[in-house]
């Protein structure tokens, strides 16, 4: 079996063991899974073929699993793929181990379902194909359902429920465009085909307004996974609501596969369409940015602020996929594993309070700098990395994508990529700088520093059982993730060196179409109009 | 009366009249109440099908269309069969033929 | 429109600014990597003794020896240094490309740009960091059970980002440490964590300072979408060649880049951070808030010079900005009664000056101020530092007097004094010198509007004098008489308190402790805090030398050949010529040469100020209150006073505009998010598939000939559909 | 006059009896099970089930091996191999129907017997006669896939319903049964009347009563300016009444009533076999007028797309809002039809291979689902609330497992086989260009989460109220098992759905069976 089959299905034989095995065996069945897991994702990285190749390149055999529809399940990876794998594989031991103590009844269904998500995650992301990719897209909605709904907060119910419907309601979409673009192919090629390679290459020559309706339907499933401003009231609801290890997946990988999606499929698939849809992703995503950053100033409730902060930092990323270049694009994708590491580690750091404290509200709890130092350092730690502090990994990708969306404007193309975006767009995204500190420090003043303030327990809950502060277990937990915070951050050039061939294959029809639409742009109006055109697209 | 001896006449008539029964049938189960009248009433809808059958039939000069109605009626005794037994357990609960007297499942 | 002789010298000097020599790549001096690597080393082990709570001085001497080694490392290359800018490539950061050409890629390594103006800042920001880590070994002993090594850890931090600022040699890695020194200052200031003041005042200072660095992280990009790298040994290749006030994309880049100088050195609209930064520990104050990191700001500009000589205007600005900001934080000083806030405001004004001298083209000014600057006010803040130190966190000047004649202290006051009188720019001190620089540059201008700053500095020099030594013949001079601070071992150790709940014990009122007064006995520095101020003390008088040197013996100025051969050089060398030219082909000031004209009204100014404040609160103190009344008492000035020392209520304006509207939107986008969006449009929809149901529930009511009626009904409306068609023309 | 249709009797007599194995198995099964039930012997009768369930499985087995597509050609079937699919299909789902059905019949009586409280009164038990009703049911659904004529038609539809009716009426002989039964019946009579009307107008306008003569005529029509009205109208009057069978717009008004009022087994067994039935008749009937060649009749295409949207979205509106579950499944199933109806009306031979599918996996998941369910009672009647399955995790590891699963599927959730059912109308709809369709069926896929998140969440995560009383447990363990079997194979028949659809596509290949009835069509032309 080769190692990128491992990683699928080790999981998945994981959770039938678990399924069966004593309650108390789960949790170390479920973390030796995904520490093989890991160490088989370290495998396919170190064997990598071809760093300088862009391509998507296979890692397995394909079975030719439905053939008359040119479904095959087929594993690969291109760098931009293997580097989202490894952010998955890296969190789920560390989710599985932070789960050691919050868990303690239904474990063996918990470290399940928490097994099965790992699988789908690990399909989606390792998919070749259009539909192998979907089933692992849209199956970890059911693991993560369960996960909500079973070990969430008090609000479960209605966090599962609506997670689970908009979601749907996204990938419902998604589905709809896929198989449009499957019989669109058949009818064109007389055979089924849903390898995604292939699928890109028939998309990306329909006609532009055909693109605009692709573009807008595949985008509007991934912008509910992202989420995207207005698309984005599952996320705080389930983020609250569900189980640490839970949010830490929820944030580091499952809104990934939005973004993921965009990267490897929507943005590739219909090029035309998202080159004329860019503006308004664009001011879709710099609303977010101010949006959620002003909600997150007045959260009380410290896992709802990261959780808003999410969809504020997502939208950054979102916006480098749009710049259309390559500084953008690397940004977003480095923002992705970034936002994955801090984010995930600041819910894990968040649920180590509360099965202390079983209170996330932040005017009864505060001051724990005192009480925790420990704790406070990390999460001081991973607070300056989710808001940028360069030599911590944040900075990287945010300020590659705000660069990437600052010089992604009409007239540059200096860098052989013009955009459809430019300063403008950049000039408001970077106000989120300045608001991210504001509202992450504000929360660090509450939580960490300031006088001890500590919930008067009312006898409710049954003790922890925990150490004041962190126990070695949750420092083990915590240590990696610092260690790559730091490390990303001050050695990323061989992750952004070998991104590159992967972002100049995703971007390679995009120069020529926005090239293309300015010189009409031009032509059309007068030399005004061209200086001044991302504006006017901004306007329209 | 002339119209009568041809046979496209009598097989217009006899249209009519299976449209008729048919449509006396319809309205007959949807104003009564009372089950074994609207059992007699599909019983109507059933013989305007067959008598329809029939018409074609003469209409085309094929004899399936009786081979139905013999099928039609056959089975119409089975169901009416299965009709009475129907409404006797009814009955026996009930002590009506009303079918209002069974409207308890409903949204 | 005709050409200033300024601009027209500076676009002469457009030649001149392309003589910045081509950097030469020199891996073998790769030793000097241990500059950056050994702050972070120690800041990385102070950290982990942090966590690991080790108890004991160890962080200190850690701190202090791997700081010592930098300097001597610095000193080494000074010796060493060759004669252009030199390139040590390190080792990689972010650094990828898509193409062979400059902008088909992003080159951000670690890599250090070496010319005098490194070294000239690396030697002072060593220098200085060294001796206040030493003075804060004693001055923290206090906490050596508590924070000690985190505030090690937090000095070794700053010493790292100070460095790869000053040493970096892309505009990346100067955002690195402009951000990294932010870190520290937020870890510092904030350093007794649980006054909720101090909290505030870090995260204030984290804010502003961020808004900075959006300025300066949009300034970066603008300029590797104009120029395409960010590399200053090939940017200011491109930029020489480059055309003066090219597009507007180019002429944004010095505006954005001052906007990121303005929040680090506190200028302008952003000032306000800076006098609340002296919640943290003095040493951080004296280093960070007053030498060193404050003066980052005139450090981006001088190593930027020449994109900003392409944009005359946008040195206009930064002089306004300056010369206003030294004059409106004179302002505020002259009414605080803090003495580490007054030495604040004074740090927010000479740092004006410092702007003031960029802007006016005098970069060396701006330079050899910031160097005498840097000793001077750390001595001052070192001495305020043993003050607190030894009267348990008191500062305020109206409950200290006459502390040159309480034992021990006698060496403070008179390092007090001698700090105070070259902030005060007392005539033949190193300040005066480094001021007068700046101030001729305005006075002797052909431009009205610089000459109006100049003499605006000149002004302010003398607000300068009054405020400094009004604090220090209100502290050190006059009657002995104290009353202790309101904590037991000073201010600064607060926490250190055995407070086991509720921390918040900010400042009680002093009849509290009343008791402690009649016990109480200041206790005076011991060796390390002496002897660093000593040594500062010395470095301050010595800051004059080179320009004695120059006076007298008629040689270059040391910090003027220090600065020669640098990016800053295209501003000095106009400078020179300005001050030449005025000196000798008679731009003739009150019928005196420029220079002669400035250094005697700004000796004026300075003396006339001491003299004021000699009788206000010395000679005479009640004489400051009438004073106080009377014009309190007058109807149209009367608000001065108060508002003075409220600081023109400038926080509270910032809250009312800024803050207040931003948290009221936050709640009501908040509300819209939650119960419009959410609760309205999302569960809506999601209902909607139900309400619609709900419609069609009467139709399953449960009658049989209902349904009948139902099912008839629909498949007549199918056939009368049918029929329709059919009738309409078949189908 | 003369027999329009003079195809030699003997010959297609001895093919016909060849293809007709499985159903003349079952009849006789059906025989045998009467009179195990009214045996004094615990044993015997208690073998009913399994007997029934035996007999089903080896007529599958039977179809499999008997009766192919040659013989089904010779014989003048419409698609010569959908036996050869359907047949296998529906036994293998109807034996998990009927082992759902297990120990329900006669539950009480037979409790009383064993506790001797009660002696055995063969007037009183209905178990082999309920099982033989079942099994005439099946057999009816097996006799319609061969049918050549409407007569057959008529006749095979017939045996289907009429021993539901019985079912629901009988199975409990409860209140709620009886009012279920008399709505089925009368309403079921109605609709056979109307689709009985429209079998006598497509008779007036082809002059036949056999399919494939029926097509030819309407092809005829079509080429010489389309199909008269009454063709039209016959066809439309047919397909509505065979609506009432597959409980789609407007003839589902029943559905929610009778599904709710019959016992949980009898649910199952409604929302499956009569469904198939329609299916298949709408398949035979409009095939007559090119339903696969996409030539339907404008007006009749309208009929289905209007149905299909119409009956999936009321379905899945009108399932929101209940607290019963077998309610909620009527109107599953309401919707599940609306779904297969996008597939006839897009109208294409893909899109009838996906509805052949998605029967199939409708009806794996169905009896996944209600044999979860039915691990749980109440006396007398059915755990029919919600509430119920709350806390059921606990007792039913293993049924809640998988109704968790058969809700997934039943979502559409890949990988499992609901989700492949819907792929595949879904393609095909779009490759017939009915985007409206499909736009509509993903947005109802959506609105039916809903619900199904319900049964999903419901005994995972709802702790039982402690004031209610306790369900009871199903002494029978037929239906978890047959819950498990299924609910298994919607995990495992993914991984096959490769071959599975192969099958299904040479179900309704045309060219099945060709090389027989070429020589057959010869043959009859001949003899005319």
């Amino acid at each position: 079996m080769s190692a990128a089959w491992t990683t699928i299905l080790l999981p998945l034989l994981a959770a039938a063991v678990i399924a069966f095995s004593p309650s108390k065996m789960a949790k170390w069945i479920a973390l030796a899974a995904t520490g093989v897991v890991l160490a088989a994702t370290l495998r396919l990285v170190v064997g990598f073929h071809d760093w300088g190749n862009g391509d998507f390149q296979s890692e397995s055999e394909a079975i030719r699993f439905l053939p008359e529809f040119g479904i095959s399940l087929s594993l690969g990876y291109d760098s931009v793929a293997l580097v989202m794998a490894l952010l998955n594989a890296v969190l789920m031991p560390l989710c599985v181990l932070g789960s050691f103590s919050a868990i303690k009844d239904r474990q063996r269904e918990y470290y399940a379902w928490f097994m099965v998500l790992h699988a789908s995650l690990m399909l989606a992301f390792a998919s070749r194909d259009a539909i192998t990719f979907y089933v692992g897209y849209e199956f970890t909605l059911v693991p993560m359902v369960f996960l909500i709904a079973i070990w969430g907060g008090p609000e479960r119910r209605a966090a599962a429920t609506k997670y689970f419907l908009f979601t749907f309601f996204g990938s419902i979409f998604l589905l709809g465009s896929l198989l449009w673009l499957g019989a669109q192919m058949r009818e064109s090629t007389g055979a089924w085909n849903f390898d995604l390679d292939a699928m890109i290459a028939f998309a990306q020559k329909l006609p532009a307004d055909t693109q605009w309706w692709l573009f807008l339907c595949l985008g509007l499933g991934f912008a509910v996974k992202v989420p995207i401003f207005q698309l984005h009231t599952w996320l705080p609801l389930a983020h609250d609501q569900a189980p640490t290890g839970g949010s830490v997946i929820l944030a580091g990988t499952l809104l990934k596969l939005g973004t993921y999606g965009l990267f490897r499929i929507a943005l590739p698939a219909a090029p035309e369409g998202a080159v004329a849809l860019a503006p308004l992703w664009a001011i879709l995503c710099i609303c977010a940015v101010v949006y959620a950053s002003l909600i997150c100033w007045v959260q009380r409730d410290v896992k709802r602020l990261v959780a808003y902060s999410s969809i504020g930092h997502l939208a950054l990323c979102v916006l480098g996929l749009f710049a259309f270049n390559i500084i953008g694009a690397e940004g977003s994708v480095y923002y992705m594993v970034n936002h994955g590491l801090s984010t995930g580690a600041m819910f894990l750091c968040i649920g180590m309070i509360y099965e202390r404290y079983h209170t996330k509200d932040m005017e009864r709890l505060g001051g724990l700098a005192k009480r925790m130092p420990v704790w406070a350092f990390f999460f001081g730690l991973f607070t300056f990395a989710s808001l940028g502090l360069p030599g911590l990994n944040g900075f990287v990708g945010e300020f590659l994508c705000l660069m990437g969306t600052f010089v992604a404007d009409a007239k540059s193309g200096v860098d052989n990529y013009p955009g459809v975006l430019g300063p403008n767009y950049a000039f408001i995204a970077a106000s989120g700088l300045v608001l991210a500190a504001m509202y992450l420090l504000i929360m660090l003043g509450k939580m960490i520093w300031g006088p001890l303030r500590e919930p008067h327990d009312d006898g409710h809950h049954e003790p922890s059982g925990l150490s004041p502060d962190l126990n070695w277990r949750e420092i083990g937990i915590l240590t990696p993730l610092a260690v790559l915070c730091l490390w990303l951050g001050l050695a990323p050039g061989f992750v952004l060196e070998s991104l590159e061939p992967a972002c100049t294959r995703m971007l390679a029809p995009f120069p020529a179409i926005v090239q293309a639409q300015h010189d009409a742009a031009a032509t059309q109006g007068d030399a005004v109009a061209v200086a001044d055109s991302t504006t006017a697209e901004a306007v329209r | 009366m002339t119209a009568l001896t041809s046979d496209a006449a009598l097989i217009r008539l006899a249209l009519v009249i299976a449209a008729l029964l048919f449509s006396i049938g319809i309205a007959g189960f949807l104003s009564r109440r009372n089950m074994i009248v609207m059992f007699l009433c599909t019983e109507l809808m059933f013989q305007g099908a067959a008598l329809a059958l029939i018409a074609f039939g003469k209409m085309h000069g094929d004899l399936s269309g009786q081979v139905f109605t013999i099928f039609i009626l056959t089975v119409a005794a089975a169901e009416a069969a299965l009709a009475l037994g129907l409404v006797i357990l009814l009955y026996r609960r009930r002590e009506t033929l009303n079918s209002e007297a069974w409207s308890e499942l409903k949204e | 429109m005709t050409l200033s002789p300024l601009t027209s010298m500076l676009s002469g000097t457009m030649m001149a600014s392309s003589d910045i020599p081509a950097a030469t790549i020199a891996p073998e001096m790769a030793w000097l990597g241990w500059a950056l690597a050994l702050p972070a080393i120690s800041a990385l082990v102070c950290t982990l003794m942090a966590l690991g709570k080790v108890k004991g001085k160890l962080p200190g001497w850690l701190t202090v020896a791997s700081l010592g080694t930098c300097f001597v490392l610095i000193f080494k290359a000074y010796q060493s240094m060759p004669e252009g800018p030199v390139v040590i490539p390190l080792a990689e950061w972010m650094s990828f490309s898509w193409g062979p050409t400059d902008f088909h890629s992003l080159q951000a390594a670690l890599e250090l740009y070496i010319d005098r103006l490194t070294i000239f800042w690396m030697l002072f920001v060593t220098g200085l960091g060294t001796l206040i880590a030493l003075y804060a070994t004693e001055y923290m002993e206090h906490d050596v059970k508590a924070g000690y090594a985190r505030f090690f850890a937090g000095v070794s931090i700053f010493l790292f980002a100070m460095t790869a600022l000053v040493m970096g040699g892309n505009l990346l890695l100067l955002y690195l440490g402009w951000e990294g020194v932010g870190l520290a200052s937020y870890m510092l200031i904030g350093y007794f964590f649980t006054r909720p003041s101090a909290v505030a005042a870090a995260k204030k200072a984290f804010i502003v300072n961020r808004i900075g660095d959006l300025g300066l992280a949009l300034g970066i990009f603008l300029t590797w979408r104009c120029y395409g790298t960010i590399e200053y040994s090939e940017l200011f290749q491109v930029t020489a060649n480059a055309p003066r006030e090219g597009p507007w994309e180019e002429s944004l880049i010095p505006y954005l880049l001052m906007l990121g100088a303005f929040g680090k050195s506190a200028q302008g609209p952003l000032y306000v951070w800076l006098p609340d930064a002296m919640e943290g520990p003095t040493p951080v104050s004296a280093l960070i808030h007053a030498a060193t990191m404050v003066t980052a700001g005139v450090f981006l500009i001088a190593r930027c010079y020449p994109l900003f000589l392409l944009q005359p205007d946008a040195l206009t600005v930064v002089a306004w900005i300056g010369g206003l900001t030294a004059f409106w934080a004179a302002t505020i000083g002259m009414a605080q009664y803090d003495m580490k806030r007054v030495w604040a405001y004074s740090t927010i004004s000479q740092l004006g000056y410092m702007f003031l001298g960029l802007g006016l083209g005098t970069t060396f000014g701006a330079c050899f101020h910031t160097f005498t600057h840097a000793f001077f006010k750390a001595c001052l803040f070192l001495t305020a530092g043993a003050v607190m130190h030894g009267f348990a966190g008191q500062l305020d000047i109206r409950r200290l007097s006459g502390l040159s004649r309480v034992p021990g202290f006698r060496m403070v006051s008179w390092f007090a004094l001698l700090g105070g009188l070259w902030l005060a720019a007392f005539p033949f001190s190193a300040a005066f010198f480094s001021k007068d620089e700046i101030l001729v540059a305005g006075v002797g201008s052909d431009r009205a509007d610089f000459q109006f700053l100049g003499w605006l500095g000149l002004l302010t020099a003398g607000l300068t004098a009054y405020y400094t030594f009004r604090v220090w013949f209100r502290a050190f001079a006059g009657p002995v008489h104290f009353e202790p601070g309101d904590e037991v071992h000073g201010d600064d150790h607060g926490h250190d308190v055995a407070h086991d709940h509720g921390d918040g014990h900010g400042h009680a009122p002093a009849a509290a402790h009343a008791h402690h007064h009649g016990e109480f006995h200041p206790h005076g520095p011991r060796w390390a805090m002496k002897f660093a101020i000593a040594i500062i003390g010395i470095g301050a008088v010595l800051a004059g030398y080179p320009a004695y040197e120059s006076m007298f013996l008629h040689k270059e100025n040391w910090v003027q050949w220090m600065i020669s051969g640098s990016t800053a050089v295209g501003g000095a060398g106009v400078v020179e010529h300005v001050a030449a030219e005025g000196a000798s082909h008679g731009h003739q000031v009150l019928g005196m040469s420029a220079h002669a004209a400035t250094s005697l009204a700004g000796s004026i100014f300075g003396i006339g100020g001491i003299l004021i404040a000699l009788y206000l609160h010395l000679i005479r103190r009640s004489a400051a209150d009438s004073l106080r009344r009377a014009i309190q008492a007058t109807p149209i000035i009367g608000w001065i006073p108060n508002a003075a020392e409220h600081k023109w209520y400038v926080d509270e304006i910032y809250h009312a505009v800024f803050r207040v509207p931003l948290w009221v939107t936050g709640h009501v986008l908040h509300f819209i998010d939650k119960h419009i969006l959410d609760a309205g449009v999302v569960d809506g929809i999601g209902a909607s598939p139900s309400l619609v149901g709900r419609v069609f529930r009467p139709l399953y009511g449960g009658v049989l000939q209902s349904y009948a009626v139902t099912m008839a009904g629909g498949v007549g409306l199918i056939l009368a559909w049918l029929a329709y068609t059919w009738l309409r023309g078949g189908f | 006059m003369t027999i329009a249709a003079p195809i030699t009797l003997a010959s297609t007599m001895a093919d016909r009896v060849g293809l007709l194995w499985p159903e003349l198995l079952l009849l006789a099964a059906a025989m045998v099970v009467a009179l195990m039930g009214l045996s004094k012997d615990r044993t015997i009768r208690g073998a009913v089930g399994p007997v029934s369930i035996l007999a089903v499985l080896a007529s599958g087995l039977l179809a499999l091996f008997t009766g192919g597509a040659d013989a089904a050609a010779a014989a003048g079937v419409p698609f010569p191999a959908l036996a050869q699919w359907l047949k296998p299909m529906v036994a293998l789902i109807a034996a998990g129907l009927m082992a759902v059905q297990g120990g329900f019949v006669d539950q009480a009586l037979e409790a009383a017997i064993g506790r001797n409280a009660a002696a055995f009164n063969p007037l009183r038990a209905i178990r082999g006669e309920f099982h033989a009703f079942a099994l005439f049911s099946i057999a009816g659904v097996m006799l319609l896939t061969t049918a050549t004529d409407l007569i057959w038609i008529f006749l095979a539809l017939e045996l289907v319903s009429l021993p539901t009716y019985v079912m629901v009426a009988i199975g409990r002989g409860d209140r709620p049964g009886l009012e279920a039964a008399v709505k089925y019946f009368f309403l079921g009579a109605m609709a056979t009347a109307i689709m009985l009307m429209g079998f006598a107008l497509l008779y007036g306008a082809t002059g036949s009563l056999q399919l494939d003569l029926i097509q030819n005529a309407f092809g005829a029509q079509a080429a010489t300016g389309g199909i008269a009205l009454l063709g039209v109208g016959g066809l439309m009057l047919a397909s509505v009444g065979l609506f009432f069978k597959i409980t789609a717009v407007p003839m589902h008004f029943y559905a929610p009533d009778v599904y709710e009022g019959a016992p949980l087994p009898v649910t199952a067994f409604l929302s499956f076999i009569p469904k198939v039935a329609g299916f298949v008749g709408l398949i035979l009937v409009l095939g007559t007028a090119g339903l696969t060649a996409g030539e339907l009749p404008r007006p009749i295409i309208a009929l289905l797309w209007m149905a299909a949207i119409l009956t999936m979205s009321l379905g899945n509106m009108g399932a929101l809002l209940q607290r019963s579950m077998k309610r909620t499944m009527a109107y599953s199933s309401i919707a599940h039809s609306g779904y297969m109806l996008v597939a006839l009306a897009a109208g294409t031979t893909d899109a009838l291979d996906a509805l052949l599918f998605y029967l199939f996996a409708y009806g794996v998941t169905t009896v996944a689902t209600f044999g979860g369910l039915a691990v749980i009672q109440r006396a007398g009647g059915d755990a029919d609330r919600f509430e119920d399955l709350a806390g059921l995790r606990r007792t039913h590891p293993w049924a809640t497992a998988m109704i968790v699963l058969g809700a997934l599927s039943f979502t559409g959730i890949p990988p499992l086989l609901g989700f492949f059912g819907k792929f595949w109308i879904l393609t095909s709809a779009f490759e017939a260009g009915q985007i409206a369709l499909c736009v509509f069926l993903v947005v109802n896929s959506l609105v039916s989460a809903r619900y199904y998140l319900r049964f999903m969440a419901t005994p995972v995560v709802a702790e039982p109220d402690s004031n209610a009383t306790p369900t009871e447990r199903n002494p029978s363990l037929a239906p978890v098992l047959a819950s498990v079997a299924f609910g298994l194979a919607l995990l495992v028949l993914p991984c096959f759905t490769g071959s599975i659809f192969g099958w299904v596509q040479r179900a309704t290949d045309p060219a099945m069976g060709a090389a027989a009835s070429a020589p057959a069509a010869a043959q009859s032309a001949d003899s005319r």
